[in-house]
């Protein structure tokens, strides 16, 4: 057990479920899968499966990378569609109208083995518009029939990639570079991390605080000042937004009476909306409050984006706050 | 029509070139389709087909029993749907739904699947009933979807327009334009991946070329020299929009210039002028050489959707805004089951009694499989909120809880 | 005045502000723009205005209709893409990374006159998976810099329509058949119905009942049996989803303690998720609940959509459940 | 490159035709395009261009003045993103974000921008600021853009990757693949609705050809027989893949022959055959003869985006794992900026001091830029929250109220 990066841990999920699987494949766009682990150790999935299962990446074209996919899994085929963060939206169509509907469509013949794995997001300064963007998972969850995983450390990501490749429904699996600041041991062997499963990270009295992914590593990273502040908080990551383990949050604003959601999406309709609904309906007369990016695009410079991020700083003041 | 076949010969020796570029040498290819000796026998008997300039072509070469399943199927996707249509215009059974019938194009079809193995891939569409029953789907299954039941191939869930058997390779008619041509690129990809023979056909209209799902799945299956075949059913309507005003093509298997993939027209009236084409097609895809586009001239004999200008016991649609009469008899002058049973007796595969049987068999099943249908029992309510996942159900949120 | 039906007066609004702008174009997909009204008379803008401006609808290709309209737009020409529910979003990425960013993205310098109108969805039995969507307005309403708006009856259609098409800022515009359920008189002349303004439809004291679109139908129509059992509703027709008019909802909720959200949509970040989510903050120990199509596909049978949709019985007892 | 030749000429006669076929006449387009007169004029000067094989083209019919300005801008997109380079390089500015430099691009972008007009349109892509240049782009606005000031293009919201500048009728660069050639054909299309003659280019990368955008925009401008011309501007690699492996087409533009537009290939590290091709596909588009695509081979000196292998006072990126340097010299070789400039003084349109002090100007220029980018104040944090809609801001929900 050591630490490692989040892409090597999830690098390895793959190829352990690769070489369990004769033909599963890949598609993916323009990061091979490639990675070098803490000892300088490296995985070369191109080298060792080689075309066509993991084919050199080829055009630039989301719709094959997921059409695609999704033909090969209709056959019986295992496949992972991978691809950076501003393009699987561009086969957002296929998800909604096809991937996430054609069990339910076919009366259940359709089995559907596919990872669509979204990769490199996150609230960056200088990319602006299209390549800073966070909180897409929340597109997917509203989408039935597919299943969301947002791991925010690298043992949770390699533990949900493994689940994930040993479903039998679609699953849209968030990859965020952030994540790696939140260090883990991650074992050699395979394990899972179910899909579904909420994670209490830290018991608390005072207030709940929930977040996935990039808002996940924030949040650790206020953990401390937030204690210093004498506030004893509960901390849960769901892991999963769909289908989303409300009970668990829940539970615990039962116990705690009030519900932070910090969450790198946007305000509106962002994972943090159906997080907040669903606590109200469940715990009546509990405190509610959330900080989201706002419902604007990401803007390229630093002055403008990190201000509108919510990080550390800004979970600290929020937790007082409503705890106040 | 005749400039086509040039076409198709050249581009098709431009097949394994193209593949080569994409790093699958022909060789590797040939190993995943069980070797070059099938290739070249193959490609043997393809020449069977080149007769004449081969927009009309007889038996020569096909066996009885072969011609004679074709001209079943033909007839079973003729008075299934004829069958169905009476249902909904007899109105006594309360069907509701869409139904996009595809009378008039059974040779497209039939031709096409002739071609096929047991074990090849179709991706269907909209109006893809004969490509299903051509492929060996199950009528009383068919039947029972349409009413909405139980024992139907989707349980109710589907409908028409989204009628799948995956235990037969038939990956679903898709209530949406143009992702059939991904799929059929991708279950062609996994055919490559597991080193099958497998082929995979996509069917869309002539107006399923305009969206860019089209162009993706043929570059692709260019790029990676994948065993898949496009057919362009092209029946000259986009819903009510001639072929004509949406494309600036005449000929739309002229884009398969652009991609350097074979491509060529065929009569699509003529079940063994399709047969031979798809033959050709489907030799090239298991011999590594990449996907052929096959643009079908055909034609529906009644509406896009619905029975507008249709009449009990009258095939076709008259009196619709926007084509002639006078265009649907000349169409329908040139049926190909017909055509075919002529041939069959004249080439006394058939005699005309035999012909007649076994037209009557098929009526006589195309009843009974709507009347079990009528006595299946409807999908329950509550199993709506199955199937959106594999073993589990969602939350009936239409109740307040 | 007089009733119209919707497609009538949407219509209406638009061969308005077609004559009031020489250059506006309309890209549209199959369905031409010809309508007849109630007294037999037939608005035709493909005869009035023809190529370039109102084309013969041409390829099925959404991708077009959306790009292409965008780019017509950003010439300064007002333009609008009118097509069918289960085909704009095949063009989801052009609105998600471009119609909604490029003003933000370049500082406020593109300008997109642009209307999206989606039509012709609803919760109809025989279609199944794709043509018998509902709610897709969540997924627009997520998207920094649409608006989004969700007429419930042909008055509202036509109000909303002319400020859409007076808008510069691209607004998709959703026009659900059903809504003709809400027979209204409808002015020959223009007026506008301003996007971001509730409809406050009936006073009341005991609960708020809050919907869009197809579902405030199902409201109207279970308003009786409501009253005959003794409960004051409120009802609140919002009109738009984006920008959201939290405000009128909240302070009816402040009065009635009480908020019912019906949606057509799903469950999961559907329209409720978001206004549910907005008054608990705002209105803190309101008691919440709502009525919604589950997470799953439509079916095609009548059995299995009819019971899964939001109707006028169910309404009523949500609205006793929530008031006993 | 010889066979191109023919594939235009034949390829553009079959403009009109098409533009028939769908529903505009080329009467009524020239009606639009200010009159068949026009066009003929337009024709005439066309011809000097065809001189020999067409692939390198000397100064022959182009007036001093043009030729001297073309130069200048050459000079300006080369220094301008020399001196952004350096800056980067230096690392003194704490400059972040992406920047996809173009040198060795620059005959492509002058060569097309010379053949437009101030009021036609371009669409541009992440490696576009060569276009924006070429089209009359400020220097100022750029540079303050990548600094993320305030007095940018974009006002600090953008970056290098989204600039922008209606005014010119640049509707900017684009951090995504493929939607300019949508918003090209668009605004053609807005061209013609509004009887203007205007026409408008969209520029994309080899990569771009692979995704539906480009058939879809291509497609219409065809159908519609719209004035929009696509340029691509293959320089060999999608990031770190060759482009002979992500199509089966070796030369991209005999994608043209499936959609019958008129299509060619260019020497893209020549400015004046570049400007030569784009002046005939401007004269088709303004004439109502449809799109042209225009494939222009060329080369970018530096990696797909950032620095690596790059060195201050060094042109061009060495030692990259995916290509090889002598591949890199090969093309500085054919570097289009000295190769016009040894035509300026051959011809004695210029005397070297005066192309040297002209270097030494927009040197200066460019610095000056850079210094000025220096000063400029940056954007308050709040402002993020404005441009949203027009009017309005949003909440600043990152602070929980
Ligand atoms: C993406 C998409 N756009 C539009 C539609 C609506 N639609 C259904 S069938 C059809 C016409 C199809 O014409 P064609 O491809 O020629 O097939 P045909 O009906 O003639 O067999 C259209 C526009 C759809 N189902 N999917
Ligand atoms: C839709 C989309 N997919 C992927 C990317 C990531 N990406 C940015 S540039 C690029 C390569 C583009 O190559 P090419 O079109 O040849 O242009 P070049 O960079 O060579 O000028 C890729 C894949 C993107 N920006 N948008
Ligand atoms: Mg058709
Ligand atoms: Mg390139």
């Amino acid at each position: 057990m050591v630490n490692k990066p989040s892409n090597f841990a999830i690098l390895e999920a793959v190829q352990h479920e690769m070489r369990a699987n004769p033909h599963m494949t890949m598609l993916y766009e323009y990061q091979r899968p490639v990675a070098m682990g803490p000892m300088g150790n490296v995985i070369d999935l191109y080298t060792e499966f080689g075309a066509p299962r993991i084919p050199d990446w080829g055009p630039i074209d989301e719709e094959w990378f997921i059409g695609g996919a999704a033909g090969i899994a209709m056959t019986g085929v295992p496949a992972i569609a991978h691809m950076p963060s501003m393009c699987s939206v561009r086969s957002f169509e296929l998800i909604f109208n096809q991937v996430g509907k054609l069990r339910h469509m076919t009366g259940g013949q359709v089995n559907m083995p596919l990872v669509i794995w979204q990769d490199g997001a996150g609230r960056n300064p200088g990319l602006a518009g299209q390549h800073a963007d966070a909180g897409q998972e929340a597109l997917y969850a509203a989408i039935p029939g597919v299943k969301v995983v947002v791991p925010s450390n690298p043992y949770d990501a390699k533990g949900l990639m493994t689940s994930a490749l040993r479903d039998g429904d679609p699953v849209v699996f968030f990859h965020y570079p952030a994540i790696d600041g939140n260090a883990m041991d991650v074992p050699d062997d395979d394990y899972v991390v179910n899909i579904g499963e909420a994670n209490v990270v830290q018991e608390g009295t005072d207030l709940t605080i929930v977040g996935v992914g990039p808002a996940f590593v924030e949040i650790t990273r206020a953990m401390e000042e937030i204690a210093a502040a004498g506030i004893s908080a509960e901390v849960i990551d769901p892991r999963t937004i769909k289908p989303l383990p409300i009970d668990a949050i829940a539970a615990s604003v039962e116990k705690t009476g009030k519900l932070l959601v910090i969450d790198h999406g946007h305000e509106t309709l962002g994972t943090s909306s159906e997080i907040i609904a669903r606590v109200a309906m469940l715990v009546p007369g509990a405190r509610l409050g959330r900080s989201t990016f706002p419902d604007a695009p990401p803007p390229g410079a630093r002055e403008m984006i990190s201000w509108m991020t919510p990080d550390a700083p800004k979970i600290v003041e929020a937790a007082k706050q409503l705890t106040a | 029509m005749r400039d086509d076949t040039p076409d198709t010969a050249q581009q098709a020796d431009a097949g394994p070139q193209d593949a080569g570029k994409s790093g699958f040498s022909r060789r590797n290819f040939l190993q995943f389709a069980g070797g070059a000796g099938l290739a070249g026998a193959l490609m043997s008997n393809a020449g069977m087909a080149r007769a004449g300039n081969g927009w009309t072509v007889g038996l020569e070469g096909v066996p009885d029993e072969k011609s004679r399943q074709m001209y079943e199927l033909m007839l079973k996707s003729r008075w299934w749907e004829e069958g169905i249509k009476e249902a909904f215009l007899a109105g006594n059974d309360g069907l509701y739904g869409a139904f996009h019938i595809s009378v008039g194009e059974e040779a497209c079809s039939v031709g096409v699947m002739a071609a096929l193995n047991e074990d090849d891939y179709i991706a269907s569409n909209h109006r893809g009933h004969s490509h299903l029953i051509a492929k060996g789907g199950d009528l009383h299954k068919m039947s029972a979807e349409i009413f909405f039941r139980e024992t139907g191939y989707n349980r109710g869930f589907g409908g028409s327009m989204h009628i799948t058997d995956v235990s037969k390779g038939i990956l679903g008619m898709n209530g949406i334009i143009g992702p059939q041509f991904l799929f059929a690129a991708g279950a062609a990809y996994s055919a490559k991946v597991r080193g099958t023979e497998q082929v995979a056909v996509a069917f869309g209209g002539d107006g399923s070329v305009n969206n860019g799902w089209y162009y993706s799945g043929l570059r692709n299956a260019a790029l990676y020299g994948l065993p898949m075949i496009a057919v362009v059913e092209n029946n000259g309507y986009q819903m009510s929009m001639p072929q004509q005003n949406t494309n600036s093509l005449q000929n739309l298997h002229d884009f398969g210039a652009g991609l350097k993939i074979a491509h060529e027209a065929v009569n699509g009236m003529d079940v063994m002028a399709v047969y031979a084409v798809a033959k050709r097609a489907v030799e090239r895809a298991r011999a590594g050489e990449g996907p052929t586009l096959i643009e079908a001239k055909t034609y529906r004999y009644y509406d896009h959707a619905g029975l507008a200008g249709a009449k009990p016991g009258v095939m076709g649609a008259f009196g619709l805004p926007y084509r002639s009469d006078a265009e649907v008899r000349a169409w329908i002058a040139e049926d190909p089951i017909p055509k075919l049973r002529r041939q069959l007796v004249a080439n006394s595969v058939m005699t005309d009694d035999e012909a007649q049987a076994m037209e009557d068999e098929v009526k006589a099943l195309v009843a009974e499989t709507i009347e079990a249908a009528r006595q299946a029992p409807s999908p329950k309510a509550e199993a709506g909120l199955e199937h959106v996942f594999a073993g589990m159900t969602v939350s009936p949120s239409q109740f307040m809880s």
